[in-house]
């Protein structure tokens, strides 16, 4: 059964990654650019894979092989405690939204190793940009997890879908989805919070990266944008909640629709230098967050 | 079953936590003791403690992020490219190990150790959140207090930009050796600045804009005055070793006067790097620093870090 | 037990992908040098580095403490209605003072 | 039984991280080998509240402080580095000599 299940989750991992390629090459027709059509990414892909992967001096090689596999990982065991249907997960954690901010800690340190991993400016400029950065994103992201869980009365992501069927969390905890798209802008490095890679230098951690290694790298970034948007779509849109449809299509449907909400964001939303996006972070996020723990614990009071 | 994966986290647990002393790249070192804490998480969500279990993960990991920064802050070597050992009192270190270990271990063997497991089914969250609302409030609201006390002391101690400007405006750090060279970093002016106008003093102004104005003066004025004493500054010993202040004063030539001009003039055509080389060919070659490139890099690097 | 299965399949499933994937081809002299724009390296980059934040760093791992505190106090928040939510407004509130002191002393910027 | 491993495992990691507190002369090192030791401590009071106590709220909470510990370990352990760095460009336990001055 559990076998099954997770063959499933994989599935469905796989084909996400494959939405949100084609969306990240659809969204460049929003400024008028070309977009392309549903088989880009795999071609995009392919071309990578045949490529040579070069190696730097003097790496740390077992980091620089298993980053991406840590991130893929990560994806993955978040993307398992996520209510596929109603009272059915991978992993029926009790404290599931506990587990996911495992993960982001994690995906920090994970990129942090990636950019380490090379031994060479650029990546390390990136990692470290990224460590700073990643740090105090985490904390609007457990405020607005444990808003989530105080109308559920526990931390695990079965409940938080249960409590949503008389109205889903975006509209009783209406902050709660944009603040959680900044720690997913993050976790996915894109847009304005991409301070690990980017093109101001020149590409940041995976500067280095070519062939296999950059394919993989991509395709972890896109595998933890599909585990955080269906984890966004079960706090906040009430996950496999629905009329008509069967629980994982509706969990499906949410989840395209977070994932593209973060593509946009990603490209709408203008980029900061990193210590202005610190302060950001700190002065305006932070205190943003703790209102919003302050209204929806009122609300469920 | 839950007994041998509880075996083999605990070997886990305590291998990385051995390679932590033993691995050389410093990063390596704090993520390995990273492992160790997640091995205790592992144990933890084996032992019916899975809220305790994944939070260790959640905070150690950042913990561990923030110590392998500072590893790459405080270490001479944090990549362990070549490998030092930095041990001191090693044997009184391992005694004191083994002793502890075999101490503790021998209390554990011998002593009748209580046996009432968790109650399956209970729901360890909830009681743990009534227990610090409840009975623990004060101990709760104590580590509210201490944590503040932290956060007040770390910014305290650490922070270098306060309200009134710079924690170390205008100190200089001691010598590495008694009344030696001020050590590392220089609050105002030094060494990098005169690295920075050896090359410059040479090819152009790559750095001249962001050089203190004295310095700036001096050099002009010591370019000015023909062409062989220039050649100190070409050099890269005489660039690097040679400070400005003297050896500027000396050649203080009538240049200095009009200096302004007569940079303009002296860093024109007449001290082109190919002139020089047709002056005083060997002395040029033999300066690997001459790359216009590498000066510019340099000083502007070192800009960077002053401001 | 499941979850330990779990994490450990994926974990397992992943690096095995990964090490499968790549190879890492012995690139010459030009092609493994660092990136610079052009430049060439004159020190390795695993080097000390000043990270700017420091201070930053070390507020937020004492601030971040309050999440062990917060989650358990979540789940019985309910029940225990305005009581946990004094409870926790002054934790918060306390550790607040620490953050409002840390941005007067402009932690949050490079320092 | 599983008591006995974990808290076998729990004094192993005590005594690792003694030897790495006592034996490290780098600041940063010598705090690792402090994680360590409380990481022990953490695993037997995991070990001990789930076989030993039945479960007591209270055996959580201990846990729950350890990890406060180490948090304020660390923050004011780096702050007092960085501060001692500043004055004395000392990163090493020797370079300290003294407190005074």
């Amino acid at each position: 059964m559990s076998v099954l299940l997770a063959a499933g989750v994989l599935v469905a991992l796989a084909l996400g990654i494959w939405l949100g390629a084609w969306f990240d090459r659809l969204a460049p027709a929003l400024e008028g650019g070309r977009a392309a059509g549903p088989m880009a990414p795999l071609r995009d892909w392919a071309a990578l894979l045949i490529r040579d992967q070069a190696e730097t001096e003097a790496p740390d090689r077992m980091n620089r092989l298993l980053a991406p596999a840590w991130y893929l990982a990560l994806a993955a065991i978040g993307l398992s405690v996520v209510p596929v249907a109603e009272g059915l997960a991978l992993w029926h954690s009790p404290v599931g939204i506990v587990v996911w901010g495992s993960c982001e800690a994690l995906i920090v340190i994970t990129v942090f190793l990636h950019g380490w991993s090379p031994n060479a400016p650029f990546p390390l400029i990136g990692a470290y940009r990224y460590a700073a950065i990643g740090l105090p994103v985490m904390l609007p992201s457990m405020f607005v997890l444990i808003a989530a869980a105080l109308p559920a009365e526990s931390l695990s992501l079965i409940a938080i879908v249960d409590s949503q069927r008389d109205s889903w969390n975006l509209v009783r905890q209406p902050l709660g989805l944009p603040l959680f798209l900044v720690v997913g802008l993050t976790l996915t490095l894109r847009g304005p919070l991409d301070f690990a890679g980017g093109v101001d230098i020149a590409g940041g951690t995976s500067a280095e990266e070519s062939g296999a290694g950059l394919f993989l790298w991509q395709v972890a970034r896109l595998a933890t944008l599909v585990a955080f948007s269906a984890l966004a779509a079960a706090v906040f849109l009430g996950g496999p909640l629905g009329p008509l449809l069967p629980g994982p299509v509706w969990l499906a449907l949410k989840t395209a629709l977070v994932m593209a909400l973060t593509v946009l964001a990603g490209r709408l939303i203008a980029r900061t230098t990193p210590s202005r996006m610190l302060h950001v972070l700190w002065v305006w996020l932070l205190p943003l967050s703790f209102a919003h723990l302050a209204v929806s614990g009122m609300v469920a009071l | 079953m839950t007994d041998l994966a509880i075996i083999l986290l605990a070997l886990f647990g305590v291998w990385t936590g051995w390679r932590v002393f033993r691995v050389d790249s410093m990063v390596r070192a704090s993520f390995a003791l990273m492992l160790s804490f997640i091995a205790t998480a592992g144990i933890g969500l084996l032992l019916s403690a899975p809220y305790i279990g994944v939070a260790t993960v959640f905070m150690m990991a950042v913990e561990m992020l923030v110590m392998a920064i500072f590893m790459v802050m405080f270490m001479m070597n944090p990549a362990g490219l070549n490998p030092m050992s930095m041990v001191h009192q090693h044997r009184l270190s391992i005694g004191a190990g083994v002793v502890a270990f075999a101490g503790l271990g021998a209390a554990v063997l011998l002593s009748d150790l209580p046996d009432s497991p968790v109650a399956p089914g209970t729901d360890v969250v909830a009681q743990l959140g009534f227990e610090l609302l409840g009975p623990s409030m004060l101990i709760f609201e104590t580590a509210g207090v201490t944590l503040l006390a932290t956060m007040l002391g770390a910014v305290i101690l650490s922070s270098r930009q306060g309200r009134f400007g710079m924690a170390d405006h205008g100190s200089r750090p001691p010598g590495l050796e008694p009344g030696g060279a001020p050590a590392g970093r220089r609050p105002e002016k030094g060494g990098g600045h005169g690295h920075g106008h050896g090359g410059h003093g040479g090819h152009g102004d790559g750095g001249h804009g962001r050089a203190s104005d004295d310095h700036g003066g001096e050099h002009r004025g010591h370019m000015s005055d023909g062409d062989h004493e220039g050649h100190a500054g070409y050099s890269p010993d005489g660039a690097m070793g040679a400070p400005g202040p003297e050896h500027g004063a000396t050649h203080r030539t009538p240049a200095k006067s009009e200096h302004g001009g007569e940079h303009r003039t002296a860093h024109g055509p007449g001290h082109a790097p190919q002139d020089q080389k047709a002056a005083d060919a060997p002395q040029e070659d033999a300066a690997p620093n001459a790359d216009p490139h590498a000066h510019h890099r340099k000083g502007t690097g070192h800009d960077g870090d002053d401001t | 037990m499941d979850a330990l299965l779990i994490i450990a399949a994926w974990t397992g499933l992943a690096a095995l992908a990964a090490w499968g994937m790549q190879r890492q081809a012995g690139a010459t002299a030009p092609l493994a040098a660092p990136f610079l724009g052009g430049g060439t390296p004159d020190t390795h980059a695993w080097q000390r580095y000043h990270f700017r934040p420091y201070t930053m760093a070390l507020v937020f791992i004492a601030f971040e403490m309050e999440m062990m505190f917060m989650y358990p106090w979540a789940v019985v928040f309910v029940r225990e209605g305005a009581k946990a939510l004094a409870e926790m407004g002054m934790f918060l509130g306390i550790l607040s003072v620490g953050l409002l002191y840390g941005w007067r002393e402009g932690i949050f910027r490079w320092q | 039984m599983t008591l006995i491993i974990v808290l076998l495992a729990a004094s192993a990691l005590f005594g690792i991280g003694l030897y790495g507190a006592l034996s490290q002369q780098s600041f940063v090192m010598l705090m690792m080998g402090l994680e360590l030791m409380l990481n022990g401590a953490l695993l037997a009071i995991i070990g001990f509240w789930s076989r030993g106590l039945g479960g007591m709220p209270e055996g959580q909470l201990l846990a729950i402080i350890v990890m406060a510990v180490m948090a304020i370990e660390m923050a004011i352990g780096f702050a007092l580095v960085v501060a001692l760095y500043r004055k004395r460009q000392a990163d090493v336990t020797e370079a300290i000599g003294t407190l005074k001055r």
